[in-house]
């Protein structure tokens, strides 16, 4: 090592944090310059899972569009789903059912619980705790369990149509909801108790990770990342799509903006979502899931849309440009995480190295999304 | 696909007028962009204006420091390839007002077009996103290293002469 | 693309115990031996922890408590140089061969690779993207492909027991 | 002359085939470690562990240590081959050496010293940090020189109220004769009279042998195994050994020091300290499954700031009651009184964390108050 005797100084060092790290949530590559265990800097790289899904989508029919989606955010597959149905549905101009709407709110609240138990998990192996990990997901499994009964499938369902449903929902649909609802808040408490106010965790992700409401507006944040800054935005309440209207639930928000904030908005977004689950179960009508366009080709007529959603990482935009063919001519998708993730040169200077992984994880990003 | 390119504006644009938001948009930026070539229409629900390339720095400033619309925050940037030119469309959103706003700036593939990521940081990577789909250089954007593809990748995938089944072995 | 060779059938690279004993053990007891090592190889098939995309997550819930790979005594580790097997979980993209051939190579002999799910199989969804690699076989050689998209945890543990085969199957043939 | 000459050989003899029967008796052990330390966190975590190879996946272990005996053996390229050779041998030496003077009765110990049975532990105990140091910096990775330093900073601060329980136990005793200690225990055992220096001690045990909540040094979600990311096979067994050894040496320690050793009724010495020391191992396990994990200021902040000051007060406490001679349960008061009120005041003023816990308390309290509204 290069010494100089005459004057001691100390250097910074270049710290490479992935493609392959165990807490980079996938393939997320930083380069940390770091002072001892201090960071000064990070220059974050993506697009080690860019698999160009925009642009294929433009070499597919409508219908076949929505098995890309569901690679997306392959943690919130329904959603994926719903938002690009909803958006073809709008440029055709047609209203699914009712029962086909209740059917797929309930769905999607279902996936945002088991999405955020996957986060539970993860942010508890990047604080370095193994067990909340096994516990959450055995309430993932839970629900993943539920989706194959419906959908046929345990993560890429395919299951939403444009205009309805693929098929109608099995006959014990809703005793099966209701059956696994308990289960899934009993099994939520078990994954969560372990870390929420554990005094380690809490010194860990308290005061970690401070992202003021202005500086997250900047740089795009939403979902809970932006309300855990204290910033009351909820595409389900701010525009209410789908029947969203119907139900009554509240936007939990955190004060601080920073690790824990995000984690705790999370851990009440779940109850929220099971009291989602619960009202749509109980009211849910009676009614033909078939889309009205049947198993037709689509050709929508020349126009453009953008529709927004709430998923679980924030609000998923997608714009579809049409020009009367079957295919779209142009597909872009606004990712969540992708802006989520842009603000990680911000969050992490002047942090830990070991809060770093924290951070990132705080953020719950998913890299098929980020990245398309 | 390439003939059907000239179904942006003159189609959803039939009927400005009537739309109580397209109104409002337009007196808004009259007043203040006098001179300068507006057109609006609707993308869907959201009013949209199509600026030329000069004054985009501009009305994206006014939209966001303006009380009516407030828009801080950038909530999608999306380009889109009509063969001889580039569209980029740019998705304001304001939590305060809850109201949505739309940019559309065309842009000639030998041109170069202001950066908005000083108004907005989340057009950072938006920005190196559409570098490298299209080939757009921003100017005054610090940073255009490729974001998602990977240094010495050839050609622009977004665009619509980018060839599908084509396998380049890396 | 650069040309890797893979050693025919996986034979196991240059261990203590051979530099150590090396030719001295006699070759009537080779067979024996070679099996035991196989047996001791395939019960403790340590995976490197490296998800890529939509097939990590399955990966994972088959590592946790419902599938419980531990069950095999599989675990994982997070450096390459503590693991025997690399399963490739996902979309394998061309920005991200250089970083998997690297850790292919920093892993120390003998290996195995499995290609799980179609993406890492052949491209799956995405063959006809423009930065996708179609198979990771273009880039290491691979053992076992599990087919699915993503496949489901028992089709990940039927992978695994069948690695589990070829192994003891590789050690009785010596390596051939 | 030659007599002496053969006396020193059967000195020697002795010494060999006891060390030899040491070495495969922590083999042994670290084996029943590995498979406990599975299936005990499997089953914390609704899990089986390992079952399929052999019964119970008791051969688990054994198939774990042929494997990396026969995986290829990795040098790096920009690595200093020296360093990167000698540090496993100096962990694992360091970690060997405890064990020569700890007494699993008091007929089964390889040496017992009879005058500087504790001294010894507190000085061949440190010696593994160093192995720690030369491997993080001799394997030519940053991980592994981040993990190194963060090592030697861990190490070397909870080194120090380790060390001061033990001369706390010395100063209560009299002794450094690890027997004689355990024999004084017979009535009390010494975990009713120091709680406080039975709780210092695992603490700052769990810390010395980097188990969670303070397994920094290696952690896997931040440095990918520090000092041990570049070793593989063999050398990588090695590391793996003496990490079980070592936590195998502190639970034996808190047993003997605290928990009375092999005193017990019914039972034939041996196995009572047997099921003591894996109930202590079991404890830590149970911590591993349950805790996350702290940061590296944390963890300083926490050893210069909490434990060393309570176990100086420890040091005090035992020399009063040693030079005014109480009753035994005096000292348990004082210590008691120290575990409380020190850590109280500790804990509240010092240390940043409880406040932070009081204050997401007092918020989720109001919170609540406005939902029932």
């Amino acid at each position: 090592m290069m010494q100089d005797n005459s004057e001691n100084q100390t250097i910074d060092m270049m710290l490479n944090m992935g493609p392959q790290h165990p807490s980079t949530h996938g393939v997320f590559r930083m380069e940390l310059r770091i002072d001892g265990e201090k960071i000064i800097d990070v220059k974050p790289h993506i697009g080690y899972l860019h698999r160009g899904s925009e642009k294929l989508s433009e070499g597919e029919q409508y219908h076949q569009v929505v098995t890309l989606f569901d690679r997306m955010d392959y943690l919130a597959n329904f959603n994926n789903e719903l938002v690009y149905c909803m958006a073809v549905e709008r440029l055709l101009d047609i209203v699914p059912s009712r029962r086909t709407e209740y059917i797929r709110v309930i769905l999607c609240e279902l996936n945002r619980i088991a999405s955020h138990l996957l986060y539970v998990g993860t942010i508890g192996l990047d604080a370095g705790a193994m067990t909340p990990a096994l516990f959450s997901f055995i309430g993932r499994d839970r629900i993943q369990t539920l989706f194959e009964s419906i959908s046929g499938a345990r993560m890429m369902h395919n299951y939403f149509k444009i205009g309805g449903l693929k098929e109608e929902v099995p006959t014990n649909f809703v005793s099966m909801v209701k059956d696994i609802m308990p289960e899934i808040r009993q099994d939520i408490d078990q994954a969560e108790k372990l870390l929420t106010f554990n005094e380690i965790f809490l010194s860990r992700t308290k005061d970690i990770g401070v992202i003021t409401a202005d500086q997250a507006i900047d740089y795009g944040l939403t979902g809970p990342c932006l309300r855990g800054s204290g910033v009351n935005y909820d595409v389900r309440k701010s525009e209410p799509y789908s029947v969203y209207s119907d139900f009554e639930f509240d936007v939990p928000v955190g004060l601080d903006g920073d690790c824990w904030d995000r984690h705790w908005v999370r851990i009440k977004e779940m109850d929220e979502s099971l009291k989602i689950v619960e009202q749509a179960i109980n009211n849910l009508p009676d009614g033909d899931v078939e889309s009205s366009l049947g198993r037709r080709l689509i050709r929508p007529s020349a126009g453009e849309v953008y529709v927004k959603a709430e998923n679980p990482r924030g609000e998923i935009g997608v714009y579809i440009v049409s020009d009367g063919t079957d295919k779209p001519y142009r597909l872009k998708v606004r990712p969540p995480s992708f802006c989520n993730l842009s603000a990680i040169e911000p969050l992490l200077q002047d942090s830990w190295i070991a809060d770093s992984v924290v951070i990132l994880g705080s953020l719950d990003i998913v890299l098929g999304e980020v990245d398309r | 696909m390439a003939d059907k390119s000239d179904c942006t504006s003159e189609d959803v644009s039939d009927a400005p007028e009537l739309d109580p938001q397209i109104s409002k948009l337009k007196t808004a930026l009259e007043t203040e962009f006098t001179g300068v070539d507006l057109l609006f229409s609707m993308t869907d629900q959201i009013p949209t204006v199509l600026v030329p390339t000069e004054s985009l720095h501009d009305l994206c400033i006014f939209l966001k420091t303006n009380e009516d619309y407030d828009s801080k925050m950038l909530s999608c940037m999306a380009g889109v390839d009509y063969v001889d030119y580039c569209q980029i469309l740019y998705v304001l959103y304001s939590i305060n007002k809850n109201c949505t706003v739309g940019v559309k700036c065309n842009i000639n593939y030998d041109s170069r077009v202001q950066t908005v990521s000083d108004i907005w940081k989340a057009g950072d990577w938006y920005e190196r996103e559409i570098h490298d789909l299209y080939g757009i250089e921003f100017e005054g954007h610090g940073d255009m290293s490729p974001l998602l593809l990977y240094d010495g990748f050839e050609g622009y995938p977004g665009k619509k002469d980018f060839p599908f089944y084509d396998y380049q072995e890396y | 693309m650069a040309e890797v060779n893979p050693p025919i059938g996986n034979l196991p690279g240059k261990s203590r115990f051979d530099q150590v004993l090396g030719s001295k053990v006699p070759g009537v007891i080779t067979t024996t031996k070679e099996q035991l090592f196989g047996m001791a190889r395939k019960s403790s098939l340590w995976t490197l922890s490296f998800g890529l995309a939509c097939c990590a997550i399955e990966m994972m819930s088959t590592y946790m408590s419902h599938y419980d790979l531990d069950r095999f005594g599989v675990v994982t580790w997070p450096s390459p140089r503590q693991s025997d097997v690399m399963i490739v979980a996902g979309t394998v993209v061309k920005k991200m061969e250089e970083p998997i051939r690297l850790l292919y190579e920093q892993m120390p002999d003998p290996k195995w690779v499995i290609a799980m799910g179609s993406c890492a199989t052949n491209g799956g969804p995405y063959y006809k993207s423009y930065s996708v690699v179609m198979g990771v076989d273009h880039i290491i050689p691979v053992d076992i492909y599990v087919p699915g998209c993503p496949p489901r945890p028992e089709a990940l543990l039927y992978g695994i027991v069948k690695l589990q085969e070829k192994i003891m199957r590789d050690s009785k043939n010596n390596g051939r | 002359m030659i007599g002496s000459m053969s006396s020193y050989f059967q000195d020697a003899v002795s010494t060999l085939i006891s060390l030899l029967t040491l070495f495969s008796f922590l083999a042994v052990i670290v084996l029943s470690l590995v498979w406990l330390e599975r299936k005990a966190l499997g089953r914390l975590q609704l899990r089986l562990g390992p079952t399929r190879t052999g019964p119970f996946g008791l051969l688990q272990p054994i198939a774990d240590a042929v494997k990396l005996v026969l995986k290829e053996d990795i040098v790096p390229n920009d690595a200093e081959r020296v360093i990167f050779w000698v540090a496993p041998i100096i962990v694992v030496i360091s970690a060997f050496m405890l064990w020569v003077t700890i007494p699993f009765t008091p007929g089964i110990v390889v040496e017992n010293l009879e005058n500087m049975g504790l001294f010894y532990i507190g000085a061949v105990g440190v010696i593994g940090i160093l192995g720690l140091v030369l491997a993080g910096w001799g394997s030519a990775n940053k991980y592994g020189v981040i993990g190194g330093l963060r090592a030697a900073a861990q190490l070397i601060s909870y080194e120090i109220p380790l060390i001061m329980v033990l001369i706390s136990v010395a100063i209560v005793t009299q002794t450094f004769n690890l027997v004689d200690i355990v024999n004084l225990q017979s009535p009390v055992p010494f975990v009713l009279v120091l709680p406080l220096g039975f709780v210092l001690f695992f603490v700052a045990g769990l810390a010395e042998v980097g188990r969670t909540p303070f397994d920094i040094y290696f952690a896997e979600s931040e440095i990918v195994g520090g000092p041990f990311v570049e070793y593989s096979g063999a050398h990588w067994a090695v590391f793996f050994l003496s990490e079980y050894i070592n936590t195998f040496a502190i639970a034996t320690l808190t047993v003997l020091l605290f928990l009375g050793g092999w005193s017990g009724p019914f039972l034939p010495s041996i196995v009572w300290l047997l099921i003591k020391i894996y109930a202590v191992i079991l404890l830590i396990f149970w911590i591993r499954g349950t805790l996350p994990r702290l940061r590296i200021d944390q963890l300083m902040a926490f050893a210069w700031k909490v434990m060393v000051p309570l176990s100086f007060y420890l040091v005090v406490c035992c020399s009063v009651y040693v030079f005014y001679e109480m009753p035994w349960w005096a000292l348990t008061v004082m210590s008691l009184f120290g575990l409380v009120a020190v850590g109280v005041i500790i804990y509240r003023y010092i240390t940043a964390p409880a406040r932070k816990v009081a204050e997401v308390r007092e918020r989720l309290r109001s919170l609540q108050m406005t939902q029932e509204e």
